[in-house]
């Protein structure tokens, strides 16, 4: 019986208690015609040596040597102490600290890490997480709807370069309550948001969402959008990768004004790859607009001693208290991620976290030269980018994707499926985990593929 | 002490940074930052120090009993988390190419088995990242089938006032009118003041069972005749499965779809907060608008079914696949205990729970439902104490903290005054009941002779009682170095 | 400066504290002409990230995909749990436990230790470790040499049938002290010691060494052999698996009296193979002996308001109380390990420990089956066996040692060198972590091999 | 609460158990263990609960300060244990073949290089297993160094009075006299006393430097001299490189052999008591007598070398290759220093010494050796107070607890009464000096105004001060189910 601690005595003397015969005996208020006979499909048990064996074949046939994708995952050196610690015991099984007491040691951890990202974001607060980017920003969506006094829109203008999927599931979650996401197409040459193509009169609309660095990796002229949509009395909405802030101007400094609200993906900060997630959505704002933020908040208080100490707070914002007026239906959050995240960016530190930045974008670049220098390769948009860049090809790229991933190498994100306009491109990234040795390993590849290519 | 309090201008974990920092020649200034943040400068032992000891100022279910009702506080296994972080698994890039995919595809694939035939629906998506957005997966597809139908006119949700908040929170965020159900004295639902609100306004209805009021809801075939004749669908609050996993089947019930915590029933840790998973599962007639991506096998290969190829879905409910290593871990969980062992985990989690309830009833506790079996959490009443003695639940909470107990759920479900939601879960021995009721009895007795230790507590925590109003009213909600 | 924590701040106000202008004045009391000028060969540091790649790409030149060798070191399920708290800070960055009151910790659980080995071993007490199992045989026979009463000699009889490693190891350490070490030879078809070979007047001796399982894997017929020492006034050094004793015979318990002293590899309680260690020493012996025993030994007693405690005791044994008169030289011992192994133990319990013995045992009869039901394998002793057998080819076995390891499999252990007897001879063992599946891999890669021999 | 007192018979933690116990047929009844050993027998849950709740009750480097003299309590990088337990290293087995051993072979024989250059000796061997073991193996070198030129009748080892007391024990292991040499009132040997001793029966002496008294032996070449002279050979205790770590190499002082701990200077965990790692090195006249193995490189392939190709090495001294792992945290650890990182600690490990030195001093304690400069550690000696106050360097100690210090060493040296050995550390940040300081302060202040305060200390940790005599008298090693 795995996990349970019963004794046969022990369930005997429980019954006893009970004053039942059998354990079948506590069920009786189920009705007969409900009960099940049982699990049909499921396999038996096994112990945890014969599913270690298991998860050890499954996990080889998916071991990555070198991977070359981006797209809103990842891969940075994660120090071995961010999750020796993440997984111990105290972090890893306790619940949401709702017992502040008896939960102090989560509960600072997350007052620092708002502190960490409201510094990040340059604004003043930050929640406790969201489930991951893309739900950060449609909680962002709505939260702005609801923040925007001076508009009563329900109109979002979104650019087309913000992350295919993080429009997708803004979709999923904000269209019931009536609101349009209206997508603004960008500039072909320069895979940005020209601002001088905006429209002049755009009409009411409750914020403009401004990805920085975009889908593309390249680099929007944020201080222009901000103040474009300022001007239009709508909020703004900054989607930002954590990593960049190191060397990017944060939201809270965009434009005249700043952003309003800044979200994005917390997965660089520590977070494995892991085929998606776990991950976590960061959400930060003005203070102003702190009461129709959705999640947790942690505040610092005193005890009866006056002496410091951390709690929940705000709680009248959620769903538990506030029911259907809630800000947001969000109970669990992704606490473990963040725990991860405070302890990585305490181990990074802010000079750390620049070196990360510039080595990622460094290598990018370098990747690209690399790889532009082959005939039938070819570099997409003219934008400063951040650490990702799209690559035109001479043929289609799945045969690239494939070949490159008989070596254990993934090759890049492939991109037209989401953009037509793009065909045979391939988004690549090259973080500061890639040596020189690895970037040369992606272009010999290249060259051998294309040679099979043109030989068959 | 917080960490920026030990953060020195110029201090480093040199370990952990590239070694040089490259010069960055191609990002005109415009768009550089020219402040640096507020990270903490401390070095790595100085970092490791600090969250270790932080860690040992939480109560958890590696160090203590954590009957927290309708949180499911169960033994995570350890074996999970070290097979889910295994390199291949924890370095596969989300979109990866399908040949550096079937490992983990292939757990993926199995997992929606196993939670179809645990739930007995006939489809899984195991998108949503968490309770709350399998729900609004699921209120989200009651919608869609609505639409489909044309059937518009369905604007109401109907939520047994026990509910979680959650459910009227989700029902309000896919723009539903959420209308309460009142609960008789039973705990069951009010099925007369049910059939009163039914009608062609209703699109569903959202119900937990075992509800939170930690009892079975007995008339569940009844209500889905109801709520079926009217039009409507019924949505499963899958927070209580471990109550009665392989014992009933939500699809034996009459639900048309259902979330799954899988952070609760399937032992992925709760991490302080999360993450947690919340698979959905459907009938039939809603298997076309279940969320993307699901997996599918043909041929031995296993692949991705995205949106492209499901054009009435809902949609994606994140970036990228889900909380995966989270759905590995409870792959790996449910691979261990296999068909037999989750049959025991409802049987052996209604045991613990029978058995303090009928302990703590002798002792002298006062239970909510004291007519019902408990199911695998049940509820103790303190309004006695609190009306008599001054003594509320808040208080008895603190109090258990000092005994090494973290306290259950306090004050939830709402209608059941000064309640206690006590959730044992299958995994704690019957000696960790005991001394938890023998601290509930000695706590009593205190309330009963000294009132004022009660309210004072806790005494044995990192801090006493907190202030929570000064904690809203000064918003103090990060640290800054100005007014050090 | 990775792990430095000081800034150039704090370098000059600590300067400045002291009286001094530079670090290097600190180090003036050091002959100039003895300063060096620094490393010389060294590479310069790494980051961890570095480190990393670097230990990856090593690491996996070493992959084994099954192991079948044992002798002395034996695969094993893990349980999750044993590393990840043995790992936890607590345990891991703690010294030796001199200040008892804040070493709880790891006293309790080395006195929990201490009675698991005790009645493991079926004596009355157990040390806190030492290095290993051979080091502990060493320390054993030294002691034996101490605590026999009844003998002053300083010759021991030691069976060849003990690990030659473990021979060669308490040659080195104890031929200083004028100890004299002669072996036993085994009766060649069986691979034990024949009771009936013993001489009648084997002289003044003052300990016999009995191994159970014997090297072979064979079993010895310790009762007779105990008894037979006991009769000519010897002690009796146990030199035991701790898996197997969940199946045979304790220690405590063979012949009329039960061995005096057991000492063995922890190995198989909790420890990876890890290339031959960290392991540990355990040794247990009767309480009249307690005194004579070398290592650190925890007792219980109580604290200044009578509530239990635990610390080290009978310190006047050891080195930093008695230098040159103390029982042994050791001082750093494997706590570690033992603290994997109490965790270790803790998990599998009583029945578990016997069904990982039962299975091991099963697995290698079965094994043997496999294999010498081909052409060309032939098994070698006749002994019951606990779960190691010797098995002879008709070739020799670098060729198929070899053959395998390019399959990722370590096939077993040559014996030739040690036992020029056992001419093409390999030794193989399988666990409780072996299949059916993994036993038939052996025994196709024979087959193969074979074919392949045979058309060279 | 024991493990034992939680276990029920029956209660088992199913997933670490193969599924069935298969029926064992070939062991004869005689040789058949008859009685259920004493294993806990409890769940899953129970061990790990017991076990992290036991680990909450150590002070450790991860936890806490712990200047621990002549033991090198520096943070042991997490890195070096993920790393060295890659499932390629952990799962090697010691007798693997050659083509699944070049990854583990190449990590030794890279580490051999670098010790070699670190103490500037001719040749490591890795093979001892900590550092008395290495003392084992240097002693035992020189008997088998003076043994191959006939030289039998040196008899003698000569050890500083302040040694660690594994030197004299090490000694007589070897089948040695051991003579002491006292110290002069500065720390350094007596050179006068040293002469009187030597002679034709000296084999060698055992000397640590800096020495056990935390002052750098600056007559070392003279005394290399008279050694020499006298046809005997030093051996270097290298428990204290951490001071000197790129700054003067043993080989350059003239001495013979040396052992190091790693699990001092190089960083590898201490484990709560081990393992260790005791590598020697040597000059070129004891090469043939290391200990085997050692590991070779020939045409980019890497060998172990055993006693079949080195027939005079003193032999092995463990079963198979030494405490591998422990030797891969320390490589690991080695190759982020990098020649740059190793001289910063001896530099930093110095000024902290220093620094803490002086602020004690500066704060009235007094010092064991006022006019030297500290090393990597230095001591104070707590005899006034013990004398005028009646508070004891143990008192001291245990009071430091409750301020959240670990004590440093005391009672060692045993020449200097009341003492108190400081070692710092260079990962330490000058706030932790700060605060032990304040400690001191605090706890002088308390001894002089309630010295029974600090006389009853600790008062803040899971027990109060523990009765040894009673351990010692009324020995209780096994807990045994009787007496309950
Ligand atoms: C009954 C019930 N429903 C829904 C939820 C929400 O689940 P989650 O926290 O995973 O979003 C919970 C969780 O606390 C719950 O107890
Ligand atoms: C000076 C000195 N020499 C030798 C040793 C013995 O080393 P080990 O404990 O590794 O055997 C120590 C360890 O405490 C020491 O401090």
């Amino acid at each position: 019986m795995p996990f349970i601690p019963h004794t046969d005595d022990d369930v005997r003397d429980m019954l006893d208690a009970i004053g039942v015969s059998s354990i079948d005996e506590l069920f009786d208020e189920i009705p007969a015609e409900l009960r099940s006979g049982g699990l049909e499909t499921t396999p038996e048990g096994v112990s945890e040596m014969e599913i270690a064996r298991i998860m050890q074949e499954r996990a080889a046939q998916d071991e990555t040597r070198l991977c070359f994708a981006g797209g809103g995952a990842y891969e940075h050196h994660i120090p071995a102490a961010v999750w020796e610690i993440a997984t111990r015991g105290e972090f890893y099984s306790a619940y949401t600290p709702y017992q502040a007491e008896a939960s102090q040691g989560t509960l600072q951890l997350l007052y620092e890490y708002q502190t960490m990202m409201a510094s990040l974001t340059g604004l003043d607060v930050s929640n406790a997480s969201l489930y991951d980017g893309a739900s950060a920003l449609a909680e962002a969506v709505l939260m702005a709807v609801r923040a925007n006094r001076k508009s009563k829109s329900k109109r979002i203008l979104i650019p087309r370069t913000v992350h295919p999927s993080y429009r997708k599931v803004t979709r999923t979650i904000v269209t019931g309550q009536g609101i349009s996401l209206e997508e603004l197409d960008y500039d072909r040459d320069s895979g940005y948001i020209d601002p001088a193509s905006l429209p002049a009169d755009p009409g009411d609309f409750a914020a403009l969402v401004i990805p920085q660095p975009n889908f593309f990796g390249s680099l929007e002229e944020v201080d222009a959008l901000t103040d474009w949509a300022h001007q239009h009395n709508a909020l703004v909405i900054a989607v930002v990768n954590p990593t960049s802030l190191a060397l990017l101007k944060s939201p809270g400094e965009w434009g005249t004004e700043g952003a309003d609200i800044a979200c994005g993906e917390g997965q660089p900060l520590g977070a494995p790859l892991s085929s998606g997630g776990p991950y976590f959505g960061f959400m930060c704002c003005r203070q102003a607009f702190v009461r129709q933020m959705p999640g947790r908040i942690i505040g610092r208080t005193v005890d009866l001693d006056g002496k410091e100490g951390f709690t929940l707070t705000l709680q009248a914002r959620e769903q538990h208290i506030r029911r259907s007026k809630a800000t947001s239906n969000i109970c669990t959050n992704q606490g473990l991620l963040v725990t991860a995240a405070t302890i990585y960016m305490s181990l990074i530190g802010p000079a750390g976290l620049e070196k990360v930045a510039a080595a990622s974008h460094v290598n990018t670049i370098s990747l690209v030269e690399k790889l532009t220098s082959l005939d039938g390769v070819s570099k997409v948009f003219d934008r400063p980018l951040f650490h990702e860049a799209v690559l035109k090809f001479d043929s289609p790229v799945d045969e690239i994707i494939q070949a490159m991933s008989d070596q254990g190498i993934v090759a890049g994100i492939k991109l037209e499926d989401d953009y037509p306009e793009l065909e045979n491109c391939l988004m690549v990234c090259a973080t500061e985990t890639k040596t020189e040795a690895d970037l040369e390993t992606y272009k010999e590849n290249i060259e051998r593929i294309a040679v099979r290519q043109m030989s068959c | 002490m917080l960490i920026f309090e030990q953060s020195k201008s110029g201090r480093k974990s040199a370990a952990q940074q590239p070694a040089k920092l490259v010069e960055v020649k191609d990002i005109p200034e415009q768009f550089r930052r020219k402040s640096k943040p507020l990270l903490p400068e401390v070095s790595e032992m100085q970092a490791v120090r600090h969250f270790t000891r932080l860690s040992q100022k939480n109560f958890s279910i590696d160090t203590h009993f954590y009957p927290l009702g309708s949180c499911t506080m169960k033994y995570n296994p350890r074996g999970c988390n070290s097979l889910a972080l295994l390199p291949g698994f924890a370095n596969r890039h989300p979109l990866a190419p399908v040949n550096l995919s079937q490992g983990f595809l292939s757990c993926m694939y199995d997992l929606q088995e196993i939670l179809k035939d645990v739930t007995g629906m006939k489809e899984v998506s195991l998108a949503p990242m968490a309770g709350a957005q399998g729900e609004f997966a699921g209120v989200a597809m009651i919608r869609a089938y609505h639409d489909a139908k044309g059937d518009t006119g369905r604007t109401e949700i109907l939520v047994p006032d026990a509910a979680h908040g959650t459910n009227p929170a989700t029902a309000t965020m896919c723009n539903f009118k959420v209308r309460e159900i009142p609960t008789n004295k039973d705990g069951d639902v009010d099925i007369n003041a049910l059939k009163e609100v039914v009608g062609p306004q209703t699109a569903g209805i959202m119900l937990t069972n075992p509800s939170t009021l930690g009892v079975f809801e007995r008339k569940i075939k009844e209500i889905a005749g109801i709520i079926h004749d009217a039009g409507g669908l019924l949505y499963y609050d899958g927070a209580n499965l471990n109550a009665i996993l392989g014992k009933v089947k939500p699809g034996d019930m009459g639900f048309d779809v259902i979330h799954m915590n899988l952070h609760k029933t399937f032992s992925t840790p709760h991490g302080g907060g999360g993450p947690g998973a919340g698979p959905v599962g459907v009938s039939e007639r809603l298997i076309p608008y279940l969320p993307v991506p699901l997996v599918v096998k043909n041929d031995d290969q296993y692949h991705v079914v995205t949106e492209k190829s499901c054009p009435d879905s809902i949609g994606r409910m994140s970036a990228f696949f889900a909380n995966s290593g989270i759905l590995l871990r409870a792959y790996i969980y449910a691979r261990m205990l296999g068909s037999e062992g989750m049959n025991r985990v409802a049987e052996y989690a209604t045991l613990n729970a029978n058995y303090m309830m009928k302990k703590l009833s002798d002792a002298g506790f006062e239970l909510a439902f004291p007519n019902r079996r408990a199911t695998h959490e049940f509820i103790v009443t303190l309004k006695k104490q609190a009306k008599e003695l001054g003594v509320n639940a808040m208080d008895y909470a603190k109090r258990l903290l000092d005994y090494g107990y973290h306290a259950p759920t306090t004050y939830f479900p709402l209608l059941v005054p000064e309640c206690f939601l006590i959730e044992p879960t299958e995994t704690e021995a019957r000696e960790e009941l005991d001394g938890f009721i023998e601290a509930m009895k000695a706590i009593q007795a205190e309330a009963e002779s000294d009132a004022g230790k009660v309210k004072g507590a806790p005494y044995t925590m990192p801090v006493k009682r907190l202030d929570d109003v000064k904690a809203a009213k000064e918003l103090d909600l990060t640290w800054s170095p100005v007014e050090q």
